[in-house]
């Protein structure tokens, strides 16, 4: 029940900002921190006990019918990673919507915002794949509207539907995808139910399995996003100033969605499909990233950054094994974090030379240098710099991938060095060299120094001290390892039979 | 007697000729009238085939088709001065507002 | 009673956090009086630290932090441990690292941005302390990026000039090239022992790895990857020339006593690894060779005076990898050691020099210093006269002389990287001493126009000691038996196998002081009893560039990589998705085409329609 | 049989003359003269619906059709003074204006031709129907329709005057005068 609280208080507050921004541009924003926090303190509360719960069992269930007729239920149910992207996903909904203050049209903004939130977090919770399939399409609606109504008008207007577009079309092969799941499962057991705990009992010849599978898959690769299907990315991150942190959130549904459902529910299939996943993350990591360095406009490196790392996660996902996945988890994470950090660089050097272009920049150093540091502490993060929480990310994703191919690992790690060349890159052209901006230039202002100063400590702590994302999500992802640990592939290789780090998990 | 199939392929002429007009012409006044020939020959199509059957339902239909007409010619012209009111002229070159 | 070593790299960390975030308000004096004060207290607790060690070198301090990631039973912690080896790195990176701090108080005076300068030179020894304090090879990791990090930021400190942020970013780059090959390497460590414990990993080597054995070969070649490329070793040696776009302390600070002999401390932490793999022993001996006498040749061409000493740099580590490959452990430490002192004072003193001429670098226009600038003339003097390895008179010698000998006497050694050595050890002294005639002889050419002061000279002057005398802690076996240092060090490496049958050790001795006498009187011949004037020809060109390295792999890696990158720039991917949309689009707007307005037309449609729908009908 | 005959010579020739007429209808530049060629036409369709029995639909034919339909046309055609249509005199009525609809009507006509045509055995009864079995039918079997076609041509009549009507609005003078001249038009 107490989960239903979460999404409601962000209703409640969409609905309230909208109203109340007739009379008071400034109430709405409050009233939108306001169910943000509540909704934040709520889901942090309930992360302290998250490691013990599971997904299917939780005792903060919230089960009631729905549409009886086809077996549908509001389902919402949570486990430790579920909350651990709750809380992540409001402590960055609350950055960004403190950035977004002094935006135009708040009552709409905040409105908009919250039942983004909401719907991301209800997939976070759903138990139900048609309620997940309703909250999936209930965050793209807010987020096109946002981006059409915030975009930045030197772009072309189509970017909005760019975005759109994309996501529509995936989620509608997905539909298809539950659809025949949810018949095939109806027919075996003549139990007609889109309850997740149910469905993952369905046996499925291994063609069909293959297809549903992909048709889940393609969803979440396009929401991730995977080559090729990155071209919403960078037209979302040029289109608006604010789609950068709403992106940052949006990703990580993709991941979710695919550790969630598509690998406990298609094991086999997963197993099948695990090849072309990681070479499809291979390429992602390192076409991105030479994309990321030949680019001069700041959001568009900062979108194939995030691509980059993408590939990170889909290649950590499909590992299969616990200490990649935790990999993936604090990829979502610590991507979303940096990637965003990036992003508000780019506003703010826009705000400030009215520029995106980074050849147009330089110097920047001597003029306002707590911006200069934080920037290249931003892009010390991109590079993966031990100490900081990509680091942690992506060695825990190489290392397991390792035990996997060793030949994807070290192609992927290839991406670390192309990573240092464009963050890098960033630095000398905007920071270093020879002054070029206009005469008069303000450093951070408070608040910008202390959004960014929250984003390096979280990327600080995070980078060394990993306990709070491994303890909490350890039990889900052992929880799916054993649904997987029966394929062949997992077996170990033979020399590493001593290690006890790759036996099978034990759930106590 | 004449052969059924003549009598509806004589008002298959009248129609399509009304089409042609009503096609070719720009002319709102010549359009009605296109429209009329057309409903003319669907109402003598109707009376043929009463007639091939001996049954009088065809000339029911007749009747209607007529009401039909003379409602329609009553509002069209009315229109089309309301038309001739506003735009001063009853070309539909012209008259092309229901673009976008 | 577990001894809080943390404090070591802790104190430096909080020098730079205070900087970092107050050094904009405090004064000049404060600031220097933090950075010094940091590493200097770190030296004094390290000084307190070493009575432990005295009484026994085998004594071994431990401390865990906290613990970093738990995966299941894969849990590397932030720990640190001080054993001997890592002791007498501390020693040398506090001590050389604090009188370099004490050095730039002065010499950095006069430039923007000291609170950032110290700033990142406490970051810098920070990270160096992890990197050899670090009992996990994860942890040491961390130290190793962090070194490099803080080389980027230092290389490029005079950031207004393009060409030196150019110089820092091939210098992260190309050292992240070999971190990639270290991480692979760290990545195939954890598959094969579930751990990355230093000390679990020496220990199971032999029963996990096996001696002689495909994996033991891959894991010490990978480790060694990462050696080569912050050693600037063959084939990564590439950047460290470049390197000297940073202030003079910066490069004394880096490119002598810390971060490049990061490489020599991974493989000597490591031996146990390397042990098992006599390939990569002999990789690790082959790479030293060649890279000594490669570098020393070309340092015998640079007119740039830091340049010299950079090129020397990679030579001198070379020296300390041909004892790695060789297995003489000790001795490799040792000469690390004693390059630091010396080193490090020529560095300072070259900068001193430079400061004094305006930041005038080449050597060509300098001249006639000796009687202007006595007290920097001495000490470089000094400094040279150990890079040349004069006999009994610097402590180079000793170190060097033994290195050179178990090229020969040890069981990995042969002839062949004995006579490296010895040619490099001739090229050696040549380079330094040509140095030496072109600085300080001559005509005057700049006129001097900073008498640098105490606070520069004093460090030199300390420097200059440690440098003569410190060679005298571990000397030959057949001049007299004082082997202190390896004894010390003895609990951390193993000792040197020496082959059975060997020629008399006097006569290589004198071989090598010969020629390197030989090398000093060539360069008097050369360039004291002739005026030297630059020359140039396609043949000095290409060992002015370091025989042409950068262009190799410019042409090679950096042309392709940006071609495929700047031909791809706009996402060819996404275009073709684009396209289809543009297509798509047209196709909309054709069909929209047809909503003309035009009444005839709508009409024409429906009867199109029409036609279609009887059709389908009577068929 | 030679009353037969004569009725099919009537019918033949009064075809020709109501497709000749409707033809030369739609072709007019000058609208009377169309609607005159158009009331031919009607009275063609007539003899033939006379020709085949259906006296009483001739009859209605000439008195509601051409009778009171036609009149309507020539009315609203002098009343707006429209009989020279100003679109046919700015344009050529050329062949590029005739050829796309000629060849949609022939094609539809041909694929009319072509059904009807395709079951020949069409021979049946002929026999006159007299206005008093239309009238039967019309009051018994279709009463509902009838009614709602008189509801029809009431609608009609009231939606013809509403939009007939000259308004009487309170503009400023100036405008009023503007919506006058419209008016006068």
């Amino acid at each position: 029940m107490i989960l239903s609280y979460i999404i409601l208080i962000l209703i409640a507050g969409a609905v309230l900002a909208a109203l109340t921004s007739r009379w008071q541009n400034r109430l709405s924003f409050y009233i939108s921190i306001l169910s943000q926090l509540g909704a934040f303190g709520l889901a942090l509360g309930l992360l302290f006990s998250a490691s013990h719960i599971t997904f299917s069992q939780s005792i903060y269930d919230l089960n009631i019918s729905w549409i009886p007729v086809i077996g549908a239920n509001l389902h919402l149910s949570a486990d430790g990673l579920s909350l651990l992207l709750i809380v992540f996903t409001l402590f960055l909904g609350l950055i960004g919507s403190w950035l977004s203050k002094n935006l135009p049209q708040p009552g709409f903004f905040h409105f908009q915002f919250l039942i983004l939130l909401a719907g991301i977090n209800g997939i976070f919770m759903a138990a139900d794949l048609l309620l997940f399939f309703f909250f999936w399409e209930m965050m793209l609606v807010p987020m096109y509207f946002l981006m059409a109504r915030y975009r930045d008008t030197s772009q072309s207007e189509n970017t909005p539907f760019k975005f759109l577009f994309y996501t529509q079309v995936s989620g509608l092969i997905m539909l298809l995808g539950i659809l025949t799941l949810f018949f095939i499962h109806g027919r075996q057991t003549s139990i007609y139910t889109f309850e997740l705990s149910e469905l993952i009992n369905t046996t499925l010849p291994l063609p069909i399995s293959l297809l549903i599978m992909l048709s889940f898959v393609l969803a979440f690769l396009v929401k991730l996003p995977v080559i090729p299907f990155q071209g919403w990315m960078p037209a979302a991150f040029s289109a608006s100033p604010l789609a950068v942190i709403l992106t940052g959130i949006l990703v990580k549904t993709g991941a979710y969605g695919i550790l969630r459902l598509a690998i406990p529910l298609f094991p086999e299939a997963s197993v099948l499909f695990a090849p072309t996943a990681m070479a499809l993350g291979v390429v992602t990591i390192l076409y991105a990233g030479f994309i990321a360095y030949s680019s001069n406009d700041i959001r568009r490196i900062a979108a194939y950054s995030s691509i980059s790392h993408t590939g990170f996660i889909i290649i950590g996902l499909y590992a299969f094994n616990l200490m990649s996945w935790q990999g993936v988890i604090y990829q979502m994470i610590a991507s979303a974090i940096s990637v965003g950090g990036l992003a508000i660089l780019a506003e703010s050097l826009y705000t400030r030379t009215q520029t995106y272009d980074i050849t147009q920049m330089g110097g920047l150093w001597s003029k306002a240098s707590v911006f200069s540091g934080f920037g290249l502490f931003i892009s010390l993060a991109l590079l993966g710099l031990p100490a900081l929480a990509n680091f942690v990310a992506e060695f825990l994703i190489l290392a397991g991938t390792f035990q996997q191919s060793i030949t994807v690992a070290v192609l992927a790690s290839l991406g670390i060095v192309v990573a240092a060349a464009y963050s890098l890159r960033i630095v000398q052209k905007v920071y270093v060299g020879e002054y070029k901006g206009p005469e008069q230039i303000s450093d951070f202002t408070l608040r910008e120094k202390l959004i960014m100063g929250i984003l390096a400590i979280v990327l600080v702590v995070l980078g060394m001290y990993s306990r709070p994302i491994t303890q909490t999500t350890e039990k889900m992802l052992k929880q799916t390892l054993i649904l997987d640990t029966e394929q062949p592939t997992y077996q170990l290789p033979d020399n590493a039979a001593s290690v006890k780090l790759f036996s099978n998990p034990q759930i106590d | 007697m004449i052969p059924y199939e003549i009598q509806i392929l004589v008002a298959a002429f009248l129609f399509a000729i009304g089409l042609i007009g009503l096609l070719t012409r720009r002319n709102l006044i010549f359009m009605l009238m296109s429209v009329e020939i057309m409903m003319n020959a669907g109402a003598f199509a109707f009376v043929a085939s009463g007639a091939r059957w001996t049954q009088a339902d065809g000339q029911v239909m007749f009747l209607f088709v007529l009401t039909v007409a003379a409602a329609e010619v009553a509002v069209a012209l009315a229109l089309l001065i309301l038309m001739h009111k506003h735009f001063k002229t009853v070309d539909t070159n012209q008259l092309n507002s229901l673009k976008n | 009673m577990t001894q809080p070593i943390w404090i070591l790299p802790a104190l430096p960390f909080v020098g730079f956090l205070v900087l970092a975030l107050a050094g904009r308000y405090l004064p000049k004096k404060g600031i220097a009086a933090t950075g010094i004060g940091a590493i200097a207290l770190s030296f004094l607790y390290a000084l307190y630290l070493g009575t432990a060690f005295l009484s026994d070198p085998a004594h071994r301090m431990e401390f865990t932090l906290w613990e970093w990631i738990r995966i299941d039973s894969f849990v590397p912690s932030l720990s640190l441990s001080i054993d001997s080896l890592t002791y007498i790195f501390i020693l040398v990176i506090t001590g050389v690292g604090g009188l370099i701090h004490w050095y730039s108080a002065e010499y950095m005076a006069e430039e923007e941005g000291y609170a950032r300068f110290f700033a990142y030179m406490n970051l810098f020894v920070g990270f160096m302390l992890t990197l050899v304090m670090a009992s996990n090879l994860l942890v040491l990791y961390l130290g190793w990026e962090g070194v490099g990090l803080c080389s980027y930021l230092l290389i490029g400190f005079f950031y207004r000039d393009p060409a030196n942020n150019y110089a820092a970013r091939k210098a992260f780059i190309v050292t992240r090239i070999g971190d990639t090959a270290l991480l692979i390497g760290l990545l195939l460590l954890i598959r094969e022992f579930g751990t990355l414990d230093i000390q679990t990993i020496s220990n199971n080597a032999t029963s996990v790895l096996g001696a002689n054995t495909a994996l033991a070969t891959a894991v010490a070649l990978l480790l060694l990857g990462g050696a080569v490329g912050k050693s600037a070793q063959l084939p990564l040696q590439v950047w460290l020339p470049d390197a000297m776009a940073g202030p003079s302390p910066v490069s004394a600070l880096i490119h002598a006593a810390t971060m490049v002999t990061a490489g020599v401390y991974l493989v000597a932490r490591t031996h146990a690894l390397f042990i098992l793999s006599p390939l990569a022993m002999q990789t690790v001996a082959i790479i030293g060779a060649l890279t000594l006498l490669i570098a020393a040749i070309s340092a015998l061409f640079q007119y740039d005076i830091k340049r010299v000493l950079a090129y020397s740099t990679i030579s001198q580590i070379g020296y300390m990898f041909l004892a790695l490959g060789v297995g003489a452990w000790s001795a490799a430490i040792f000469h690390f050691v004693i390059h630091a002192f010396f080193k490090a004072l020529l560095f300072l003193a070259a900068g001193a020099v430079i400061l004094a001429l305006h930041h005038e670098q080449n050597m060509f226009k300098m001249g006639g210093l000796y009687k202007k600038l006595p007290t920097i003339f001495w000490t470089f003097l000094i400094g040279s006269l150990s890079l040349a390895a004069l006999p009994f008179i610097s402590g180079g010698f000793f170190s060097k002389d033994s290195i050179i000998w178990y090229a020969l006497a040890s069981t990995n050694g042969n002839i062949l990287l004995w006579t490296l050595a010895t040619v490099g050890a001739f090229i050696t002294s040549l380079y330094t001493f040509r140095m030496i005639f072109i600085t300080f002889f001559g005509t005057e050419k700049t006129h001097v126009h900073y008498i640098p002061g105490k606070t520069m000279t004093i460090p030199l002057i300390v420097l200059a000691i440690l440098t003569t005398f410190g060679g005298y802690i571990e000397l030959p076996h057949n001049i007299a038996h004082v082997q202190l240092f390896s004894e010390f060090l003895s609990a951390s490496l193993p000792a040197v196998s020496i082959k059975s049958t060997l020629p008399p050790e006097g006569i290589l001795q004198l071989v090598v002081a010969i020629l390197s006498l030989a090398g000093i009187g060539l360069a008097y011949q050369l360039y004291y009893k002739t005026e030297p004037t630059y020359k140039t020809s396609p043949v000095r060109q290409f060992f002015l560039q370091g025989w042409n390295f950068d262009k190799l792999y410019d042409t090679l890696f950096v042309r392709p990589f940006v071609w495929v990158s700047k031909t791809n720039a706009s996402d060819a991917i996404d275009e073709v998705f684009d396209y289809v949309g543009l297509q798509l689009k047209k196709l909309g707007n054709t069909l929209a085409m047809s909503i003309n307005g035009q009444i005839n037309w709508y009409l024409a449609s429906m009867v199109i329609g029409f036609i279609i729908l009887i059709v389908f009908m009577i068929w | 049989m030679q009353k037969n005959t004569y009725m099919d010579i009537l019918f033949i020739v009064s075809s020709i003359v109501a497709v000749i007429a409707s033809a030369m209808a739609i072709t007019r530049r000058n609208a009377v003269h169309a609607l005159l060629f158009l009331i031919v036409s009607l009275m063609g369709v007539s003899m033939m619906m006379y020709t085949i029995g259906a006296p009483y639909a001739a009859i209605l034919e000439i008195i509601v059709y051409a009778g009171a339909i036609m009149m309507l046309f020539v009315f609203t055609v002098m009343m707006l003074n429209l009989s020279v249509s100003p679109e046919d005199e700015k344009r050529k009525t050329g062949f590029k204006t005739w050829i796309f609809p000629l060849i949609l009507g022939a094609v539809l006509l041909s694929i009319m031709a072509i059904s009807f045509l395709r079951d020949p055995s069409w021979e049946g009864l002929h026999q006159v129907i007299l206005p008093k079995h239309v009238g039967r039918l019309m009051f018994s079997h279709y009463l509902l329709p009838v009614e709602l076609a008189g509801v029809l041509l009431l609608a009609a009549i009231v939606g013809a005057y509403y939009l007939g009507r000259t308004r009487k609005r309170n503009l400023h003078r100036y405008l009023q005068n503007q919506e006058d001249s419209y008016d006068t038009l």
